[in-house]
This record gives structure tokens, C-alpha cells and sequence, in this order.
């Protein structure tokens, strides 16, 4: 329940500028780049700790295209849910009733997440550092907070247990920060940040950007950084959602609000 | 065994002010009839448990119940914050909120520990996160391989609380979908109350279903959608819109308070 | 993911000499063919882990494929001795067995340690019994009591072989009836190989049943009456006769060694 | 599978005197003596870990006769099972059949065993000294064994976590003996011994004798025993097992057998 979506993107910051931020490509919303973006990283191998919103998005999305057999664990306790259409929490009934098992939440915790099967883990949060370093718990003083978050909840254990976390998270200096207000869980295995202006990765333990989404400058990354953004020489722009992609992605969101 | 009884009777038998209490239930099953039941009889200086303290315990909290909140993600999942938790936490109101804060995995582990009656649970964790500065956490060396655990203390509530699908006339229980950490909470607990659905006079067993026995509840009461706005697998969908709606009531401290003597103050007690 | 094979290839290309191999079943669902599987191709210097080595192992210590045996009870249950197992700690017939010896409740925690990948397990357990002094054993403070508990090390076995009764043809498995310690023998084991009852093409879920997901599998091999002389819920019963029998096949050396000729060395490979 | 008839009195003895220890009462054997007088121990609340053999014939002869409401749990995981005959091992099918619920055996002993839930427990052994420690692992030297036993199994967590321990043995002197040759549990909370002679409870932290069954003296208790028994002021002769409790126990058994 801290991956974006709940603890981050999705919820408790308000949607900033879901297609504007595209600049006139208008065909497609940022969080819909940010979901098709993550899903492409996903394989037909992978195990995946999936939160809600965003993550769940991007994980559902690649069990439809090209990763039909990637593995969906909630923190719930369903183990391989095949969810037809967006879960409205990470224990949505369905979920449970289109798992292989459903495991109690300590086993969860203990056996699949600690146990080392996990691949890939999601995580949003309100600030992350230069390091991948996140924070999901307050904004201020831990005792006297300005804003108090939701908390950790399991992205402490996830940050560490998995082979590769995967972030998502809307960029701004307010969140790209150079010191974050509180560690709510540590960057090491962070493979990749998504956000709404393009896709940053860990390269000898500092983030840096390696791709801008299509209609999105450097320069705008660059803004939205509250530290100074190492750039890739070899900087590439995002391939654009595919109409595949866009159809699989839009068909789930809609039975997702049905 | 198990007594089949009243809510408002389970609550004022075994819940006292002061007390330990753990409501649990993950996303599912949450025991929202058993927490208005709290608030009516206006328990007060509780230290309540539970991993996602969401809209259930922001009840309890703007209701002034709980003196401490033992956590590890408090916010209105899908939705956004808990205004009320918040306010506690930012403003001390209505009340000044302490808070023991953990990840899910250490929640996780000290109800696991408590149901196994032992004092502290081990994890891999922590060890990095500014959590260690701010809870309980110890770290303890593997006497075979040197490498440094964390440890927290088990959870051992006064009072266990949570909602199932069914119980038989006997007082056994039984739940099924998503199970949580439900039985955890039961068992780490001195004393326990389940509210259920239905009372039926056989279970038919379900796979990856929770059975506790009679002998290890104190007390059953029946009430039928006691999980609303939560669902209960089998009767009841999540009620989403609630969800939603929760936002602007929590948010302001009037609405919240004249929402909860609306519906809950003056509500009818199960 | 599971691959399905036969019971030879995944025992030919799993396990190695001096691997430590785990073969569990509580009673139930005693994984007897892929034992013989092993006796067969000839594996030596195993250490072998099981809570309950009953007449499984002893057929195994009998042939010499065993090096060391950590476990928790030796015994033909409701019979009496395992002679073989006797033989080879009286007597190092056919070699030496060094034992590593815990109790049940030691036995479980290392398993569950094991498959939490944590280097070890917590109990209340051990103190005040010789135990202490002839196995690997260590007491742990607690940070927040001061209680002194027992820590086993984790069990985390080379390969663990279990029996169930049915996996489906993507590799998924299911086990019900008693499922014992089998979940935590896989996913403790760094490899696993799963002999089943039948392939099915879907399951039907069953009340306290176990799933294991393919992914968390090396191999699957149907093996049908793999458990026998123990039994597979559902599928057939305990053979008591042949429990009792043993007794007298494993009392003496050469009766056992012309038995094992013949059912087992001479058997028809699965 | 520590508990006695597996790890003690039933299997790994010779059945010694069956009937005969009676004297001329010639209506029941000393193993119905020893079932019949450990069940009356029982209460209708009573939850008991049992174990195969003369335990398990104690313990469902009490649910069939004045504890109805006595709950089994074996230690292979089934929680108020309600078998129709006896099984054959602590994992019999019918069991699981029965059972208010199946748990993994890890679960058993950290959450029910461990979690102080159980009233009590029955244990057997090889060797037993004054004080109720018992042995069931090695007969001499540990590492040079006279006799490798099977081992303690359950045997010494359950000696310290539930209430009552009830061990059941045949009192011989090499049973009850001055020096165990290892102690695989501790004595602490043995309540009392039932043997094909008597009945034994741990008062001061010391056996004493306090029953003879009908047709015994307490000097053949004495020579049975391996140090010099304390014999309780107020002794008594047990009670006889009545017709009911010995129909209720041989259907129990045929219905074992059959």
C-alpha cells in the first residue's frame, strides 16, 4: 500500500497535468506514458510485488502485451492474481478469487517477500534522493511533521528484498529532492525511477536520466530536480505508446472503473 | 469456548479504557461495526494496533478513543489521506496521538511472534530507514552467521478484534479470501472478539479459508454487514464510493463530527 | 519454473553426492519413490534432513547413501525401531552417520527460518535438556525482556523433495489432507523436485490444501503411489502391513540388503 | 510421535504382562487400566496434544464417555479431530478428515503448542527419574549408544508449554530409574504417571505413589521401581474401569483393528 498510486503518484498528490505535460502529443495522458514506460520493463519471467494505481496498471498492462506470463504478488497475499480489470485496492476480492494461492499476510511477508522470490517491487513515495533513497512517512520533523504520510508500510523490506525496484513517481523539485525529509526505505536496489517527464536509472549509485518521455526537454527534467540531474550521454527519447499498448492500457482502465 | 453474544455486550465485557486493542483485517473484513461499537460506549486511552489504520481507525482517532497508534501505512487506500489521523498527529486533535510506527513486515513479524507467544519477532529489516530512530526496533546477531537482525516485540493486545464471514453455534469461526493477518491478531491476543456475517449451523470448509477454533475466541456476535464499507467475500462488495466520500468528511473536523453522531453516535448498536 | 520430467532425470540432474537433501512428508505423502530413485542412482555422502526418518531413511542409511541425518524421530511410528538407522549409529553399518539431533519444534523453526532466508529460528525450547550439549543449538537474548530463547540455524537443504497429489501442466502444485512442514522443505531448499500423484489440467481447490506455484519448483514427476507404503489423501491408504513388516526386513542386514535387491535396485525405475 | 506407544510404552516394549500384572481380575488388561485411568484425568475442556497408542485410546475413550467436549490436536497439524476408530499414526487420513482445521506442522508448534494453548500433554519415554524428567533418546553413552532410541520428537517442547503433562509407562526398573541416561525433557509440569501398576503424582518435585490399580501392592510398585519410592499416606486402590468405560474402549479398539 506504499507503492505509488497509494503512497505517492496516484492519491495523495493531486494529478498535476496528465496529458499537458506532453506538450500537444495529446493522444496519450502522462500517467498512461509513465504506466506503458514501466510495463515495457517487465518480462514473461518476472514475479512482481504490485501496489495499487500506477504499478498495478503497468503490471496488468504487460500481462496483456508482450509479458503474459509475468506473476502478480499483492501484499495482501494473492500469489499469481489474474485480475481482469483494475483492482480498487491490493485486497480486492477479485484478487483473491483469480490467485494460484492466497498465503496469510505474515507468510507474505516472511516466505515470498523476505524469502528472496521477488523480482521486481514498486514503490512510489512523496521525495526520493539522488540515491533512490525514498520517503513515504513525513514531510518536516518526525515529531512535529508538516505534512504527515502515510508511512512505509511495506516499502522498507520491499526496497531491500527484491531483486529490483522499480519507482514511480511524478517529478518536481518538491519531490526530487537533494535531502529528504525522512528515509522510509533505501535506494540500493533501485533499477529505475518512471516519471511523468521521462525515466531515470541508478548508475554507480546516482540517478540519472537516461530517457525523456516524447514532447519533454532535458531542460524541463532538469527543472523539475531539486539536485543538479546527471544527464546520459547517451539520452534517448521514450518510445511513444504503442497503439497496442494504448488499447490493452485503456480497455483496463475502463473495466477497471466500470 | 467462544460465547455467542451481543456486540455491545463483547465490547463491554472484554474492552476497557487503557486497553491494548488490535482491529485487523487487510483491506478486507475490516471490523467496522466493532469500532463504532467502541466509539458509542466512548472508550477512551486505547493504543490501538493494526497495520493500515485506514478510515476505520480514523474513526477511532477523531472520536478521541486512542492515546497511541501502532502502524505501518495510515492512509485511505486508493483515496489519499486520513485527514483525521493527521489531525491527531499534526495538531493534536482532538487528542495528542503517540505513534509506533513500523513497515508491514515488522507488524507483520510481532503478531506472528505474539501468536507464538514469544517476546519479539526477527526480520531482515529496518536496518538502513530512519525507522530505526523512531520505534521499537532492536538488532540481534545470528549466533551461527554474525549478521545483525532486527528484532520488534511481539504484539500482545488485550484485545483481539476482527470480522468474519461465518461462525457455527459452537462459536468457531471461519473466513476466507483474503485472511490477512487476522488470525495473527486473534492469537497474539489475551482476549478476542469476532463479529461475522451469519451464524450457520454447518461451515462448508473453503480452500485457503481461516478456521479458529471455539476455544481460542471469547466472543461471537453476529452482525451482518459489521465490515461495511469494507466488503466481505461472498456477501459484500467494497463499498468504494464510501471511500471517496470519506475524503471531504474527514477532512473538515465539523462534517466529521456531525457525520459520526449522525451515523454512528445515534446509530442503532448491533 | 517447473519443468515436468521423469523422477531419474530430475534426481540425475538435482542432487549430487554430498548434497543435503531434504525428503519430507509428516506421516503423510512420504516421498518413497523418489527415495528409492535415489538409492538407485547410487548417491553417497548425503546429509540427510527429515523430522521424522522413519522407514524412508532407514532404507536410505541402510544403503549407505547417507553421511550425516539431522532430524527429530527415529522411529517406525506405532512399531517400534528403525534398525537400520540403529545399525548405523551402534554399529557405523554400513558407514558411520553422524547425527545432528533437534526436537520437533526445532526441527519446524529451522525449517520456517529457512524458508524466510533468515539464518535462523526462534523458540522457546531445548533449555534444560541434554539436547543442548550434542546438537547445534545456541540461546539468544531478548533485546526487549531479557528472556533467554533457543536459536536453531535455518535448515536451508541443497534440495528438498517432497510428494503431493496433484500438479497441473504448467507446474503448479497442489497438497492436502496433512500438509505437515512441506511448504517450508521447498522453499527453504535451494532446488525442489515434486513427485505427484497425477497431472491434472486444472485443480479443484481444497480446504487446507498447499500451493506451491511453478515458479518456486525445479521439477515435477509424475509418479503415482510415489508415497506408498505411506499414503496419499484421496488416492490410497497407509499400508500398516508393510510398516509392521518392515520391522523385521530392517532387523537384520542381510534380510534388508536382499529386500532392497529386490524391490528397490531391481525395481522398475519411474 | 514421541508420546508413549510410539516412543515409549507401546512399541518399543514388549508387551509385558497384559492382563496378567491383574492378579485374577483376569475382566481388562493393564493397557486398559493405564487408558481407562489416564482418560478419567480429562475434562470435558480439556485440549490435549496426543500422540499414538495408549494416549490416543486415554484420550478418545474420554470424549466418548465424560469428556464429549475434550478436544484432540495432533501434532501433524489436525485441530479437533474426531476420529471414529484409533489411527494408525499421529497422520492418519482421518484425522485431517475430522479436524476443525489442518495447520503445517510449523504452525502447530510455534502458534498452538508454543502459544500456551494446550491443557495437556501425554508423553512416554524409555526412562524416567523421581522428579518426571524423561528419556527417550539414547540408552548409554550419547555418542556410543547401547540402544539408539528414536528420540525426543515433541517431546521436549511440549514438556514445557502445555499446563499438565501425563505420562504413561510401564514401571519397571529399568524404566524408573535413580539416573536418566539423557534427559530429553524436563520434568516440571509432569502432573502424574499412569503405569500398569499405579498411579504416580509429583508432589514437592518428587514422585510419589498414590494409587495402586486393583490387584496390585505397593511393594510390587516398590521392586518395580528404581529408587526408593515415596508412597503418598493417603493411597488408594483405583477405581476398577466400569462397564461402560470398558465397552466404550474395546469398541474403540475393534473398531482400531478392523
Amino acid at each position: 500500500m506504499t507503492r505509488a498510486g497509494a503512497g505517492g503518484v496516484g492519491s495523495t498528490e493531486p494529478p498535476r497535468s496528465a496529458g499537458a505535460g506532453l506538450a500537444g502529443a495529446g493522444t496519450w495522458t502522462s500517467d498512461e506514458m509513465m504506466a506503458v514506460a514501466a510495463s515495457r520493463r517487465l518480462t514473461n519471467d518476472s514475479v512482481c510485488f504490485v501496489g495499487i494505481g500506477l504499478p498495478s496498471l503497468a503490471a496488468n498492462l504487460a500481462r496483456r502485451t508482450h509479458a503474459p506470463g509475468c506473476v502478480l504478488v499483492y501484499e495482501s497475499g494473492t500469489i499469481g492474481a489474474k485480475p481482469t480489470s483494475l483492482p480498487l485496492s491490493i485486497g480486492d476480492g477479485e484478487l483473491a478469487e483469480t490467485a494460484d494461492a492466497v498465503v496469510s499476510v505474515p507468510e507474505m511477508f516472511a516466505y515470498w517477500l523476505q524469502g528472496g522470490r521477488i523480482d521486481v517491487g514498486f514503490l512510489g513515495a512523496a521525495q526520493i534522493d539522488r540515491h533512490g533513497n525514498l520517503n513515504s512517512t513525513v514531510i518536516g520533523d518526525y515529531a512535529t511533521p508538516k505534512v504527515r504520510l502515510p508511512g512505509g508500510g511495506g516499502a522498507p523490506e520491499i526496497a531491500t528484498s527484491v531483486s529490483d525496484v522499480f519507482v514511480m513517481l511524478r517529478q518536481s523539485p518538491r519531490a526530487f529532492v537533494e535531502r529528504l525529509d525522512f528515509k522510509t526505505s533505501r535506494g540500493d536496489r533501485v533499477r529505475f525511477v518512471v516519471t511523468d517527464l521521462g525515466i531515470l536509472e541508478l548508475r554507480g549509485g546516482e540517478l540519472e536520466l537516461v530517457r525523456v518521455h516524447p514532447g519533454v526537454s532535458v531542460d524541463q527534467a532538469r527543472e523539475a530536480t531539486g539536485w543538479e540531474l546527471r544527464v546520459a550521454p547517451d539520452i534517448e527519447q521514450t518510445e511513444p505508446p504503442s497503439r497496442t499498448e494504448l488499447a490493452a492500457l485503456r480497455a483496463l482502465e475502463t473495466k477497471g472503473r466500470e | 469456548m467462544a460465547e455467542i453474544v451481543s456486540l455491545s455486550d463483547a465490547v463491554r465485557e472484554l474492552v476497557a479504557d487503557e486497553h491494548v486493542v488490535a482491529l485487523e483485517g487487510f483491506t478486507h473484513l475490516i471490523p467496522h461495526a466493532a469500532a463504532h461499537e467502541l466509539i458509542r460506549q466512548g472508550r477512551r486511552d486505547l493504543t490501538l494496533v493494526r497495520m493500515t489504520p485506514d478510515v476505520i481507525y480514523d474513526q477511532l482517532i477523531g472520536m478521541g478513543c486512542a492515546r497511541k497508534l501502532v502502524f505501518s501505512w495510515g492512509g485511505n487506500p486508493g483515496v489519499g489521506s486520513l485527514y483525521r489521523f493527521r489531525d491527531a498527529v499534526e495538531h493534536s486533535w482532538p487528542v495528542p496521538l503517540e505513534l509506533e510506527e513500523h513497515s508491514h513486515a515488522g507488524m507483520a513479524a510481532a503478531y506472528a511472534a505474539g501468536a507464538a507467544n514469544l517476546p519479539f519477532g526477527v526480520l531482515r529489516g529496518y536496518a538502513g530507514t530512519d525507522l530505526v530512530a523512531h520505534t521499537r526496533v532492536a538488532f540481534v546477531e545470528c549466533p551461527f552467521t554474525g549478521e545483525q537482525l532486527a528484532a520488534v516485540p511481539a504484539h500482545r493486545p488485550d484485545v483481539g478484534i476482527i470480522h468474519a464471514q461465518q461462525a457455527d453455534r459452537q462459536g468457531n469461526v471461519q473466513l476466507w479470501g483474503i485472511t490477512g493477518v487476522q488470525k495473527e491478531a486473534v492469537l497474539a491476543s489475551r482476549h478476542s472478539i469476532v463479529t461475522v456475517e451469519e451464524i450457520v449451523d454447518e461451515f462448508e470448509r473453503r480452500p485457503d479459508s481461516v478456521v479458529l477454533p471455539s476455544w481460542v475466541v471469547d466472543a461471537v456476535a453476529c452482525v451482518p454487514r459489521g465490515a461495511h464499507p469494507s466488503y466481505a467475500h461472498g456477501y459484500y462488495e467494497r463499498d468504494n464510493d464510501f471511500y471517496v466520500a470519506w475524503e471531504a468528511i474527514s477532512r473538515d473536523r465539523d462534517v466529521f463530527t456531525a457525520w459520526m453522531r449522525e451515523h454512528v453516535l445515534e446509530g442503532v448498536p448491533a
